[in-house]
């Protein structure tokens, strides 16, 4: 049926020691000048008086691995990067914790400030994603995309 | 034609289910959308958008009987 | 006679894990929703046959270091950000390597888009840093930001 | 008049030092700028400016005797 498209999900938060081990990678990548990094993190927003504890997401993840692929392709064609590395949390994600990791890198400088921004604009509309916002008494709110 | 219909969020939240079978003789998306408001009429006051094979799809679309799935705001980020 | 500024230079190239630490000690700032990190990596130019194997960075310390505290004047007065922070290397930079590290944060990720390039662009422009392309058989050419 | 000035980068290359004291009458940045083109030939072939205290200056600018220094083109990042 559908292709055996990339998983980008992870399950829960996304840890600095990850970010890292793929910061390092590229270092044998010795074409690339330049590195941008988007890192969504859960915000403590307040609702009511109550805080925002954590963020449990859930995604439709057939077609959100399909979405990613898209947006994966789009931007390879719109802008000269050398690689591309998308990671999204499914789970709890607790406030303070990074849920979207975005990883693109080029020669050049220009190419990855336009196309982060591309990526992670295009992640936030098409990609079906849903955030339930947990309070601290337990109760809850869906979260969504501005 | 049976359909599987996938729900998300919020809106699996006032279905009380991920997914159901429903069996119906509707032909497009516009029909889907009138059987899901008079089965839960909370989905009224849902932002909601369907995708068809993992494509969200216009109201005049033709349902193929494939993956449908409901689909509420997206939050993703 | 000149004011103490907070030195932005580090000896050699900046790690993964010191790029690590600084993304987690942010875990306890929950207002911030967004981060964005560009990270300056040497790369292996070739020059008539010859590729770079490291850049060696010298800077104007003093002008560099009072640039770089008015960049992020500058930068908080145009962007609603909650933190910046940029670090520089000096001295010998491998290929694969990182020189520069720029991290901004912001509740909103439409800040820090604008504010992560409008920092970089400055510092390439205004930052007195010097570096000097070493190549395979020892010999150098001086780099000059395009 | 002393004029401390530091060299960088190539500059400091062709000069063979980082930093020398030059004894001098000269007024302004355009009077300093010729008396290191007479002093370091190989200068003419340079892009460079001068900094006073800190901020790069005009030519026009006065020297007030206070830090000075020569710059080639900047490569940070």
């Amino acid at each position: 049926m559908s292709e055996p498209y990339k998983n980008v999900f992870k399950e829960g938060a996304i840890s600095s020691d990850f970010i890292a081990n793929s910061i390092a990678k590229h270092q044998s990548k010795t074409d690339i000048g330049a590195h941008n990094i988007f890192l969504g993190q859960v915000r403590a927003d307040k609702v009511d008086g109550k805080a925002v504890c954590a963020i449990e997401y859930s995604a439709y993840e057939e077609m959100a691995n399909k979405k990613f692929h898209d947006i994966r392709e789009a931007t390879f064609d719109k802008f000269n990067l050398t690689c591309m590395h998308i990671y999204h949390s499914l789970g709890e994600v607790k406030t303070g914790e990074i849920c979207l990791f975005v990883f693109v890198s080029s020669p050049r400088r220009k190419e990855v400030f336009k196309a982060l921004e591309y990526v992670v604009e295009a992640i936030k509309a098409d990609a079906p994603v849903f955030g339930k916002e947990i309070f601290e008494d337990a109760s809850h709110q869906w979260k969504v995309n501005s | 034609m049976q359909i599987d219909i996938k729900y998300f969020g919020m809106l699996a939240e006032i279905t009380g289910c991920d997914s159901e079978k429903v069996e119906s003789e509707i032909q497009t998306v516009a029909d889907l959308q009138k059987v899901l408001l008079d089965k839960y009429p909370d989905f009224k006051n849902k932002d909601f958008r369907i995708a068809q094979n993992q494509e969200l799809v216009a109201l005049e679309t033709k349902l193929t009987g494939q993956e449908i799935a409901v689909l509420p705001p997206f939050a993703g980020g």
